[in-house]
């Protein structure tokens, strides 16, 4: 079904009668071309690419809960391409170009809002780094601005300009950069995928890889053996418990991120915003809550849930920077787990078994990075080879001294 | 989350600093033959795994003691804590 | 003393050590007690035992202190100790704790790393539950507790006449000392 | 208006009279009420706006679950939106305005979107706003984000202060209800250390609001006896107006007290809130239970209510919620409040029990609630005059605190509702209604009994606690979830969830309860899902068709209420972000007017500028020029100095360093480079051989602090026989460098020892005195290129030793100079520094790599061997000047090669450092350049694409000043 303004106002009239399910509810069959395990954000639209862009038929997505239950539903639906290094900004700037073009292409509005990011900057070496950074964007074909402390000012008046222990001397912006509705991002790739003969199999857990001499054969599952000439994992938080079915150890590390929404307030902060002296960073949902977050927990976890220190920390790092909204109330936090990669940036990449494909290591940028993530690993799965703007997200990359390092901190995920 | 310093007693994790998997003790000899191999599975790969993990915590706001903590990663229950030192020790580290 | 004609400044850069007295609570800047550290040089644990027993330097166990004259000492980590003398007497104080330990031990000099306020009256717990962690609801003279004030690393050596001795890295005494004072203020 | 609904009783205090104004009318309450008690007294119901439709709303509770009578609190800096009118306390001067309505809340402007609700049903925008694509920015999303919201901020910095603190005990009760009052008594009778905490400004939980009693007192009488025992016992700590917000691990629990909420404006010195950490061996969840509505046509108007909370407005709070009330309830508990009613002389409209095939299909009034239909067991209908009706739909208990660890609620048929399930939090017992034990007698035992066990568990001996009799009648509900109708029945009040989105959820497949609650928004209000999580829940499984444990169950994460990010930042905010570390010329340099810079958490002297200089540039190149010509001094105490000793110290520092080590004899310094086990480099800096088995490191400012936890990792996990002893002495010694050809005469004046070139040469070391007897140490070492010593004194004399050193240099005209200048310098001598060392970088790229021993295995050697970092055409530091050299340069450009395109595929690195050299009359900078070191005298663009300028630059060795090195050997 094909939605629209005007269907909205006909079901609106007749009692809403008329909508049906956005996605069927398939029975695996035994086997597919394409197996692509998790259903969020990455994996559906992995499948919807494959299936519009590449043109492949018999694909199977797998996930183990409910559509988008992972990341893709509990992140801080940041969008940017706001970029460093060579090896992350094409692809970054990639992904950002197929937001913009998102909604009308699977018809489902994910509410991408471009109202612009400005990362802070508090001392000289952080404003040389910016406009290095700066420059690197425009150099890939992204956008992005230079702002001084003023033109901060007139954009956010009420940021604590005139009693900060580290003084604002300008931001980095992103006017492209934004935001969009996290879960109307998996549920429009769902239902573009399905719509396209796609199977979206929910509570279907992979437990087990059927490999034999070096080739997948179909993966285990809580409702079965499947199937597949090929399979592409794309589970990011879960990442190294699935690759050890395939007897992979991988250079990452399941962290926790934790995120908070504030009580509904009437409008105040129209983009996203960055903290450079705190761990804090900040934009307004349409709904009217401030979305807000700060650094990961900082150790190892798969719970979903983080503690009490991190909470303080983003706190603080908010009543630095508006020490307005010390009477806006906290509402819900929630926990995500991160794949912690080894630099920091990702990986698309082929595994030592054949017909077996690795798509994870998302850190952060696991959001935005969604339609090209699934893009790049859509033509990766489909032709054999990486997408032009994701060759650097290598597995050897580490071997080679090939790091794609953003933050300059080393093989310590927690610091990435 | 409370870690048992084994000297110093419960302590508020926030008084530690996370480093990561306990293996991190064990960093092979730079001179021996296939160090490269060696260096990039001792730097870069990790078992990360769902359940018990061993991992090192230094007690940056308390003693300086790297302790290797046992602690699950799902519930974060903590069952074991040690010195770091005497760990090392046990593994045949020594100059 | 040395003879040479420099004066030194208190941690809060005044010339006099700076007391304040808020309610019930007395804050003042202590600046008459020398520091050195000493640590166990590799398998010489006995021979520094020995040397502290002769010299009548008490080491105590994780987590405390031990007060004595004109040796008193506090626990800082596995096989480190912080030493302290009178200034008086011992300004020069890693001189005269070489003759002591030997090669058996490393020893530097901390007295000026630490700045040091001594915080005494009464309901002094409810004080510190504003400021950190420590149970002091249970803590004993003689106690050497490590915690954190406002992001600040701190030892409280609770004494034996009830009153408590914080010591925190000198160059940020002042802020240390805004938020004691900040809390005193809250709480009486 | 007088408090024309005010009737008898109640736990207030008719003695004292508090006014306060709603919307700028003035009404009068009594101490003890809520500003809900307090308007409701004045026959006022009408107290929000819903979020999506405007509906008009009035209170449905009487406590923290309530999702409709929010409102402005307060005016000017000290606004604060969404506060719940059912527990903000009366105060006498209290002004509140009503939210999310214009102009007006009687008259309400987008009161229109209830008309056009067909239009906006569940998920309507996913599937419009679509075109033109550029449209949503532009046209639809404003529309949207202005509509959007409850209350508003002041946009002024919240002139309050919070504190924050720490408890510790071995129970901590939640809530102090029956059975909270039950656990502390017997645990604080045991002698364990227990903490009873209670959100409410009165403790005593729905002791405070029933009429039944216990152990032969009234609820009211019994709890204050219970206090006063309570309060007795030096080992229990009684905190009122105080939340516990979350369960986080190993015991640690977060809470808020309001302490100034219920002042206007908290004392002087005093904080609004405190956030509390409580370290509890063992709690007790004794945070009672929230009744449910139950969804029918219109059933959100004011008047409409909770049974259980009319029933506290009229025995509490002396408030009638209505004149004539009906009653709808699916069991006994909400005959109570009839009973209650009754027996306090008001009219009982109605009493309408599903149970005997009764049910209320409707209701009207504009503002507020005038009549409701009542259909009968045989279908007929009738209408029934009522200004209030109480509801009773059921009880949830409090489980909340069970499932921030994610553990999931079970289904309890015989109350039917979820009570705790496993998974909760190791060491937190639910007792009480929280438990699902709905009666009071119920409450008292298992409240008694969670605390025997925990006591039990820390191996104290439960004290006994003797049961008083209290009521025990069995919780008699057939559950009635919804009437079925063509109306909206609202399900979660606030967002505006009804029955109908419920089922198109359904219809359109959003099955899963996750689905449910993101497509409709279901339980994303400020009350989080307390009103509509667990009816929507059974109106989904009504759908499906299966039961509601089969559908699903629905959890809840932190906080329990929603907290004041103030109360979560404490002190840290503002100023006070983060501590200050002043160094020890400090106080000299501000007497100086020194300009300050933050650097971490330092405060450094950035440069000195002196009468008539207007302009930083002025001050910077002065102070370049004078000390290149004469001498200057700056305090680089900020450093990091690590005091390493041990017989093995320089084994470990070959290690721990990429250059060798161990060879350096005593009384020299050197120059080290340390790298990440990644082969990056992590650091620079000097170390010095003071004796045999003495070394003092230093280290880069920004990195003293990791640098020192690498090293621990070293001597304790790699290395752990190792004869190593490290402490940091970075606060120990105030240092300074005294740098310029006259650096020596002038350090003669102070230096009690030969320091001549013979007796002191370039990069010697020494423990020395100075002014006639200070121990000090001296370090002939130069980051400027010029002749220059860096000399240590203990701290408290570094005040003292700066005006020694000023005057000493009088007669070389010697200056102080800061930060800028010392940058000048090091990049004129083509030093590596922050921008340079910016964790991407190996030694290779900054010139370096023949540093890199590979005779020894040290930290990062054999990483830093990869092909990708020794790459012939890498990065390579180099110098860079304009070729006019009246063009400045500007830090991040970029280089492409002339005649090139400004893209990507011709990015060949970037300027990492510029500054203006005095001494070469031009700006230089320092940059990675691919292949670098092979384009000397080659010429590129620099481009900087933000501010679309572009310098054409020459490609120069990195050292501008004496790259011979004479002058720092003179």
């Amino acid at each position: 079904m094909r939605y629209s303004g005007l269907r909205v106002i006909r079901e609106a009239l007749t009692g809403h009668r008329g909508w049906t399910p956005v996605w069927r509810d398939p029975a695996p069959q035994a086997s597919y071309d394409y197996v692509i395990v998790g259903g969020g954000g990455h994996g559906l639209a992995t499948a919807y690419y494959l299936a519009k862009e590449f043109r492949q038929a018999r694909i199977a997505v797998l996930e183990k809960g409910y559509l988008g239950g992972g990341n893709v539903g509990r992140n801080t639906t940041i969008i940017r391409s706001n970029y460093l290094l060579d090896g992350n900004e094409p692809f970054y700037e990639f992904s950002m170009k197929l937001w913009e073009g998102m909604e009308q292409d699977f018809n489902y509005n994910a509410m991408v809002s471009q109202r612009g990011i400005i990362n802070l900057f508090h001392t000289d070496a952080a404003r040389d780094a910016a406009t290095r950074r700066g420059n690197a964007m425009i150099l890939h074909g992204a956008d992005a601005d230079i702002l001084d402390r003023e033109q901060v000012r007139a954009m956010y008046p009420f940021l604590n300009f005139d009693n900060a222990r580290f003084p604002i001397k300008g931001a980095l912006m992103q006017r492209r950069g934004g935001t969009a509705r996290h879960d109307a991002v998996a549920w429009g790739y769902a239902r573009g995928a399905d719509l396209r003969g796609v199977d979206l199999i929910q509570n279907c857990e992979v437990t087990g890889m059927r490999i034999e001499a070096g080739r997948i054969l179909g993966v285990e599952t809580t409702r079965g053996f499947i199937g597949a000439k090929k399979v592409g994992v794309a589970v990011a938080g879960s990442s190294s418990r699935v690759m050890a079915h395939a007897g992979m150890r991988l250079p990452i590390e399941s962290h926790v991120l934790q995120a908070f929404v504030s009580e509904g307030l009437k409008p105040l902060i129209d983009g996203v915003m960055t903290f450079g002296a705190g761990h804090f960073y900040v934009s307004q949902s349409d709904k009217g809550g401030l979305v807000f977050g700060g650094d990961i927990d900082g150790y190892n976890s798969y719970a979903q849930r983080g503690n009490l220190p991190v909470i303080e920390d983003v706190a603080e790092g908010g009543m630095a920077l508006m020490p307005m909204i010390g009477r806006a109330r906290l509402l819900r936090t929630w926990g995500g787990v991160m794949d912690m990669s080894m630099d920091g940036s990702p990986i698309i990449d082929k595994t030592h078994v054949e017909g077996l494909y690795f798509n994870g290591g998302w850190c952060y940028g696991g959001f935005k990075a969604t339609p090209a993530s699934g893009w790049c690993f859509a033509h990766l799965l489909a032709t054999d080879r990486p997408h032009e703007t994701g060759t650097a997200f290598r597995f050897d990359r580490f071997m080679r001294g090939l790091a794609i390092d953003e933050k300059g901190q080393g093989p310590t995920p927690n610091l990435h | 989350m409370i870690i048992n310093h084994p000297l110093l007693g419960p302590r508020d994790a926030q008084e530690f600093v996370y480093l990561g998997d306990a293996r991190l003790i064990g960093r092979p000899d730079g001179m021996d033959e296939g160090a490269a191999q060696a260096f990039h599975d001792h730097v870069f790969l990790r078992d990360n795994p769902a359940g018990e993990h061993r991992e090192l915590w230094f007690h940056e706001q308390g003693d300086r003691s790297w302790l290797v903590v046992t602690r699950n990663t799902v519930t974060h229950e903590i069952t074991k804590v040690e010195l770091a030192r005497d760990v090392a020790r046990a593994l045949g580290r020594s100059k | 003393m040395p003879e040479h004609s420099l004066k030194p400044l208190t941690p809060l850069g005044h010339e006099s050590p700076e007391t304040v007295t808020l309610g019930p609570v007395t804050i003042a800047e202590v600046v008459d007690i020398a520091l050195a550290s000493l640590a166990v040089r590799a398998g010489r644990g006995g021979d520094v035992a020995t040397a502290a027993r002769k010299a009548g330097i008490a080491l105590p166990p994780p987590g405390h202190a031990a007060a004595g004259d004109p040796w008193s000492a506090f626990w800082m980590g596995p096989e480190m100790w912080m030493i302290t003398a009178p200034c008086s007497t011992h300004e020069d104080i890693v001189a005269a704790l070489k003759p002591i330990f030997g090669d058996a031990a490393s020893l530097t000099e901390q007295t000026d790393a630490w700045a040091r306020f001594r915080v005494t009256g009464r309901d002094l717990p409810r004080l510190f539950e504003r400021l950190c962690g420590a149970d002091l609801d249970r803590a004993s003279g003689g106690q050497a507790i490590r915690t954190t004030i406002e992001h600040l690393g701190a030892f409280l050596l609770v004494r034996e006449d009830g009153a408590i001795d914080v010591l925190s890295a000198r160059s940020s005494a002042a802020s240390l000392h805004h938020a004691i004072i900040a809390a005193a203020k809250s709480v009486f | 208006m007088s408090q024309s609904n005010r009737i008898p009783g109640g736990l207030i205090d008719r003695s004292g009279t508090l006014s306060f104004t709603f919307d700028g009318r003035s009404y009068q309450g009594h101490p003890g009420d809520t500003l809900a008690s307090g308007l409701l007294a004045n026959g006022v119901r009408l107290m929000g706006r819903s979020f999506k439709y405007h509906r008009p709303r009035g209170p449905i509770s009487a406590g923290s679950d309530e999702p409709n009578a929010l409102v402005e609190l307060r005016t000017g800096a000290r606004q604060e939106p969404n506060t719940r009118a059912t527990v903000a306390e009366l105060f006498d001067g209290l002004s509140a305005q009503s939210q999310n309505r214009w102009p007006s809340l009687a008259f309400d402007a987008l009161a229109i979107n209830d008309r056009l609700s067909p239009f906006f049903a569940a998920g309507f925008y996913y599937k419009t706003f679509m075109w033109p694509a550029a449209f949503w920015e532009k046209v639809y999303e404003p529309i949207i984000r202005r509509a959007a919201g409850l209350g508003s901020l002041s946009r002024l910095p919240d002139p309050d202060v919070y504190d924050k603190g720490f408890l510790h005990c071995d129970i901590l009760v939640i809530g102090a209800g029956p059975s909270g009052l039950a656990a502390a008594l017997t645990a604080g009778r045991s002698g364990a250390r227990v903490i009873l905490a209670d959100e409410d400004f009165r403790m005593g939980g729905r002791l405070t609001a029933e009429t039944q009693g216990v152990g032969g007192l009234s609820g009211a009488d019994w709890t204050a006896q219970a206090l006063a025992e309570l309060s007795g016992l030096p080992n229990v700590r009684l905190m009122t107006r105080t939340t516990v917000v979350g369960a986080f691990d190993h015991g640690i629990y977060g809470a808020v007290e309001r302490v100034s909420d219920h002042v206007p404006v908290p004392a002087e010195g005093k904080p609004r809130q405190i956030l509390w950490r409580i370290y509890a061996r063992r709690a007790i969840l004794a945070a009672g239970a929230t009744e449910r509505m139950i969804a029918f046509e219109d059933n959100d108007r004011p008047g409409i209510m909770l049974a259980g909370a009319v029933r506290a407005y009229a025995n509490r709070w002396g408030v009638a919620a209505g004149r004539r009330v009906a009653v709808f309830t699916n069991n006994d508990d909400g005959l109570r409040t009839a009973a209650d009613l009754r027996a306090k002389g008001l009219e009982i409209a109605a009493v309408i029990d599903s149970r005997k095939g009764e049910e209320v299909t409707g209701s009207a009034g504009r503002l507020g609630l005038r009549s409701i239909k009542v259909r009968d067991g045989s279908g007929r209908t009738r209408t029934v005059e009522c200004d209030a009706l109480a509801v009773s739909g059921g009880w949830n208990p409090n489980l909340h605190l069970t499932s921030h660890h994610r553990g999931r609620p079970v289904w309890d048929e015989a109350i039917a509702a979820f009570v705790p399930g496993p998974g909760g939090p190791a060491g937190l017992l639910p007792a009480g209604a929280a438990a699902g034990h709905l009666t009071t007698h119920g409450a008292l035992k298992t409240g008694a009994k969670a605390a025997a066990a925990a006591l039990a568990d820390l191996g104290h001996k439960a004290a006994a606690f003797d049961l008083p009799e209290a009521e025990d009648a069995p919780v008699s509900i057939t559950p009635k979830w919804h009437v079925p109708g063509k109306g909206r029945a609202w399900v979660d009040p606030q967002n505006d969830v009804t029955v109908k989105d419920v089922k198109l959820a359904h219809q359109e497949g959003f099955r899963s309860v996750e689905h449910l609650k993101r497509y409709t928004t279901l339980g994303m209000a400020t009350d989080q899902g307390k009103a509509g999580n667990v009816l929507g829940l059974a109106v989904m499984a009504e759908m499906t068709g299966q039961s509601i444990p089969e559908t699903g169950t629905t959890i809840y994460r932190p906080p329990y209420t929603p907290v004041a990010m103030g109360a979560l930042a404490g002190r840290s905010r503002e100023k006070d972000f983060k501590p200050t570390r002043l160094t020890p010329s400090h106080k000299w340099a501000a007497e100086q007017g020194a300009v300050f810079v933050e650097v971490g958490m330092w405060l450094r002297a950035q440069w000195f500028p002196k009468p008539g200089e207007t302009h930083w540039r002025q001050s910077v190149d002065r102070e370049v020029l004078a000390t290149r010509a004469s001498a200057g001094i700056c305090d680089v105490t900020t450093l990091g100095k690590i005091d390493i000793q041990g017989k093995d110290a320089g084994a470990f520092l070959n290690r721990v360093y990429a250059n060798t080590f161990a060879t350096l004899p005593v009384g020299k310094v050197r120059y080290g480079l340390m790298l990440r086990e990644d082969g990056i480099v992590m650091d620079d800096g000097t170390t010095a051989r003071l004796a045999e088995d003495e070394w003092v490191m230093t280290t880069t400012t920004a990195n003293a602090v990791p640098v020192f936890r690498h090293l621990e990792f070293c001597r304790q996990c790699l290395w752990p026989d190792m004869d190593v002893q490290l402490i940091s002495t970075t606060e120990a010694w105030a240092q300074f460098s005294v740098a310029g050809p006259n650096a020596r005469r002038l350090l003669e004046k102070v230096v009690d020892q030969d320091i001549s070139d013979a007796a002191f040469p370039y990069m010697a070391c020494a423990n020395i005195t100075v002014c006639g007897g200070l121990r000090a140490r001296l370090f002939r070492i130069s980051f400027s290129g010029e002749l220059a010593y860096e000399i240590a004194v203990p701290t408290r004399y570094g005040d003292a030793m700066i005006r020694a050193l000023m005057k000493a240099g009088e007669e070389f005209d010697a200056v102080a100079y800061g930060t800028e200048a010392l940058g000048v310098m090091r990049v004129e001598k083509g030093h590596v520094a922050g921008n340079e060392l910016n964790g991407q970088s190996t030694a290779l790229n900054m010139g370096l790599g023949k540093m890199v021993s590979k005779k020894k295995d040290a930290i990062g050697m054999v990483l830093s061997q990869r092909e990708g970092m020794v790459a012939k055409d890498g990065l390579r530091l180099v110098g860079v000047k304009p070729v006019d050299p009246s063009q400045p340069l500007t830090a991040g450009s970029h280089f492409i090669a002339m005649g090139k395109p400004a893209t990507a595929a011709h990015d060949d690195g970037w300027l990492t450092s510029v500054v203006y050299s005095p001494h070469l009359g031009h700006s230089i900078a320092l940059g990675y350049l691919k292949d670098g070191s092979a384009r000397m005298g080659e010429r590129l663009r620099t481009v900087n694409l933000l501010k679309k300028t572009e310098v054409e630059v020459e490609i120069v060795s990195p050292h501008f000043i004496d790259p011979e090195g004479e002058r720092l050997r003179a």
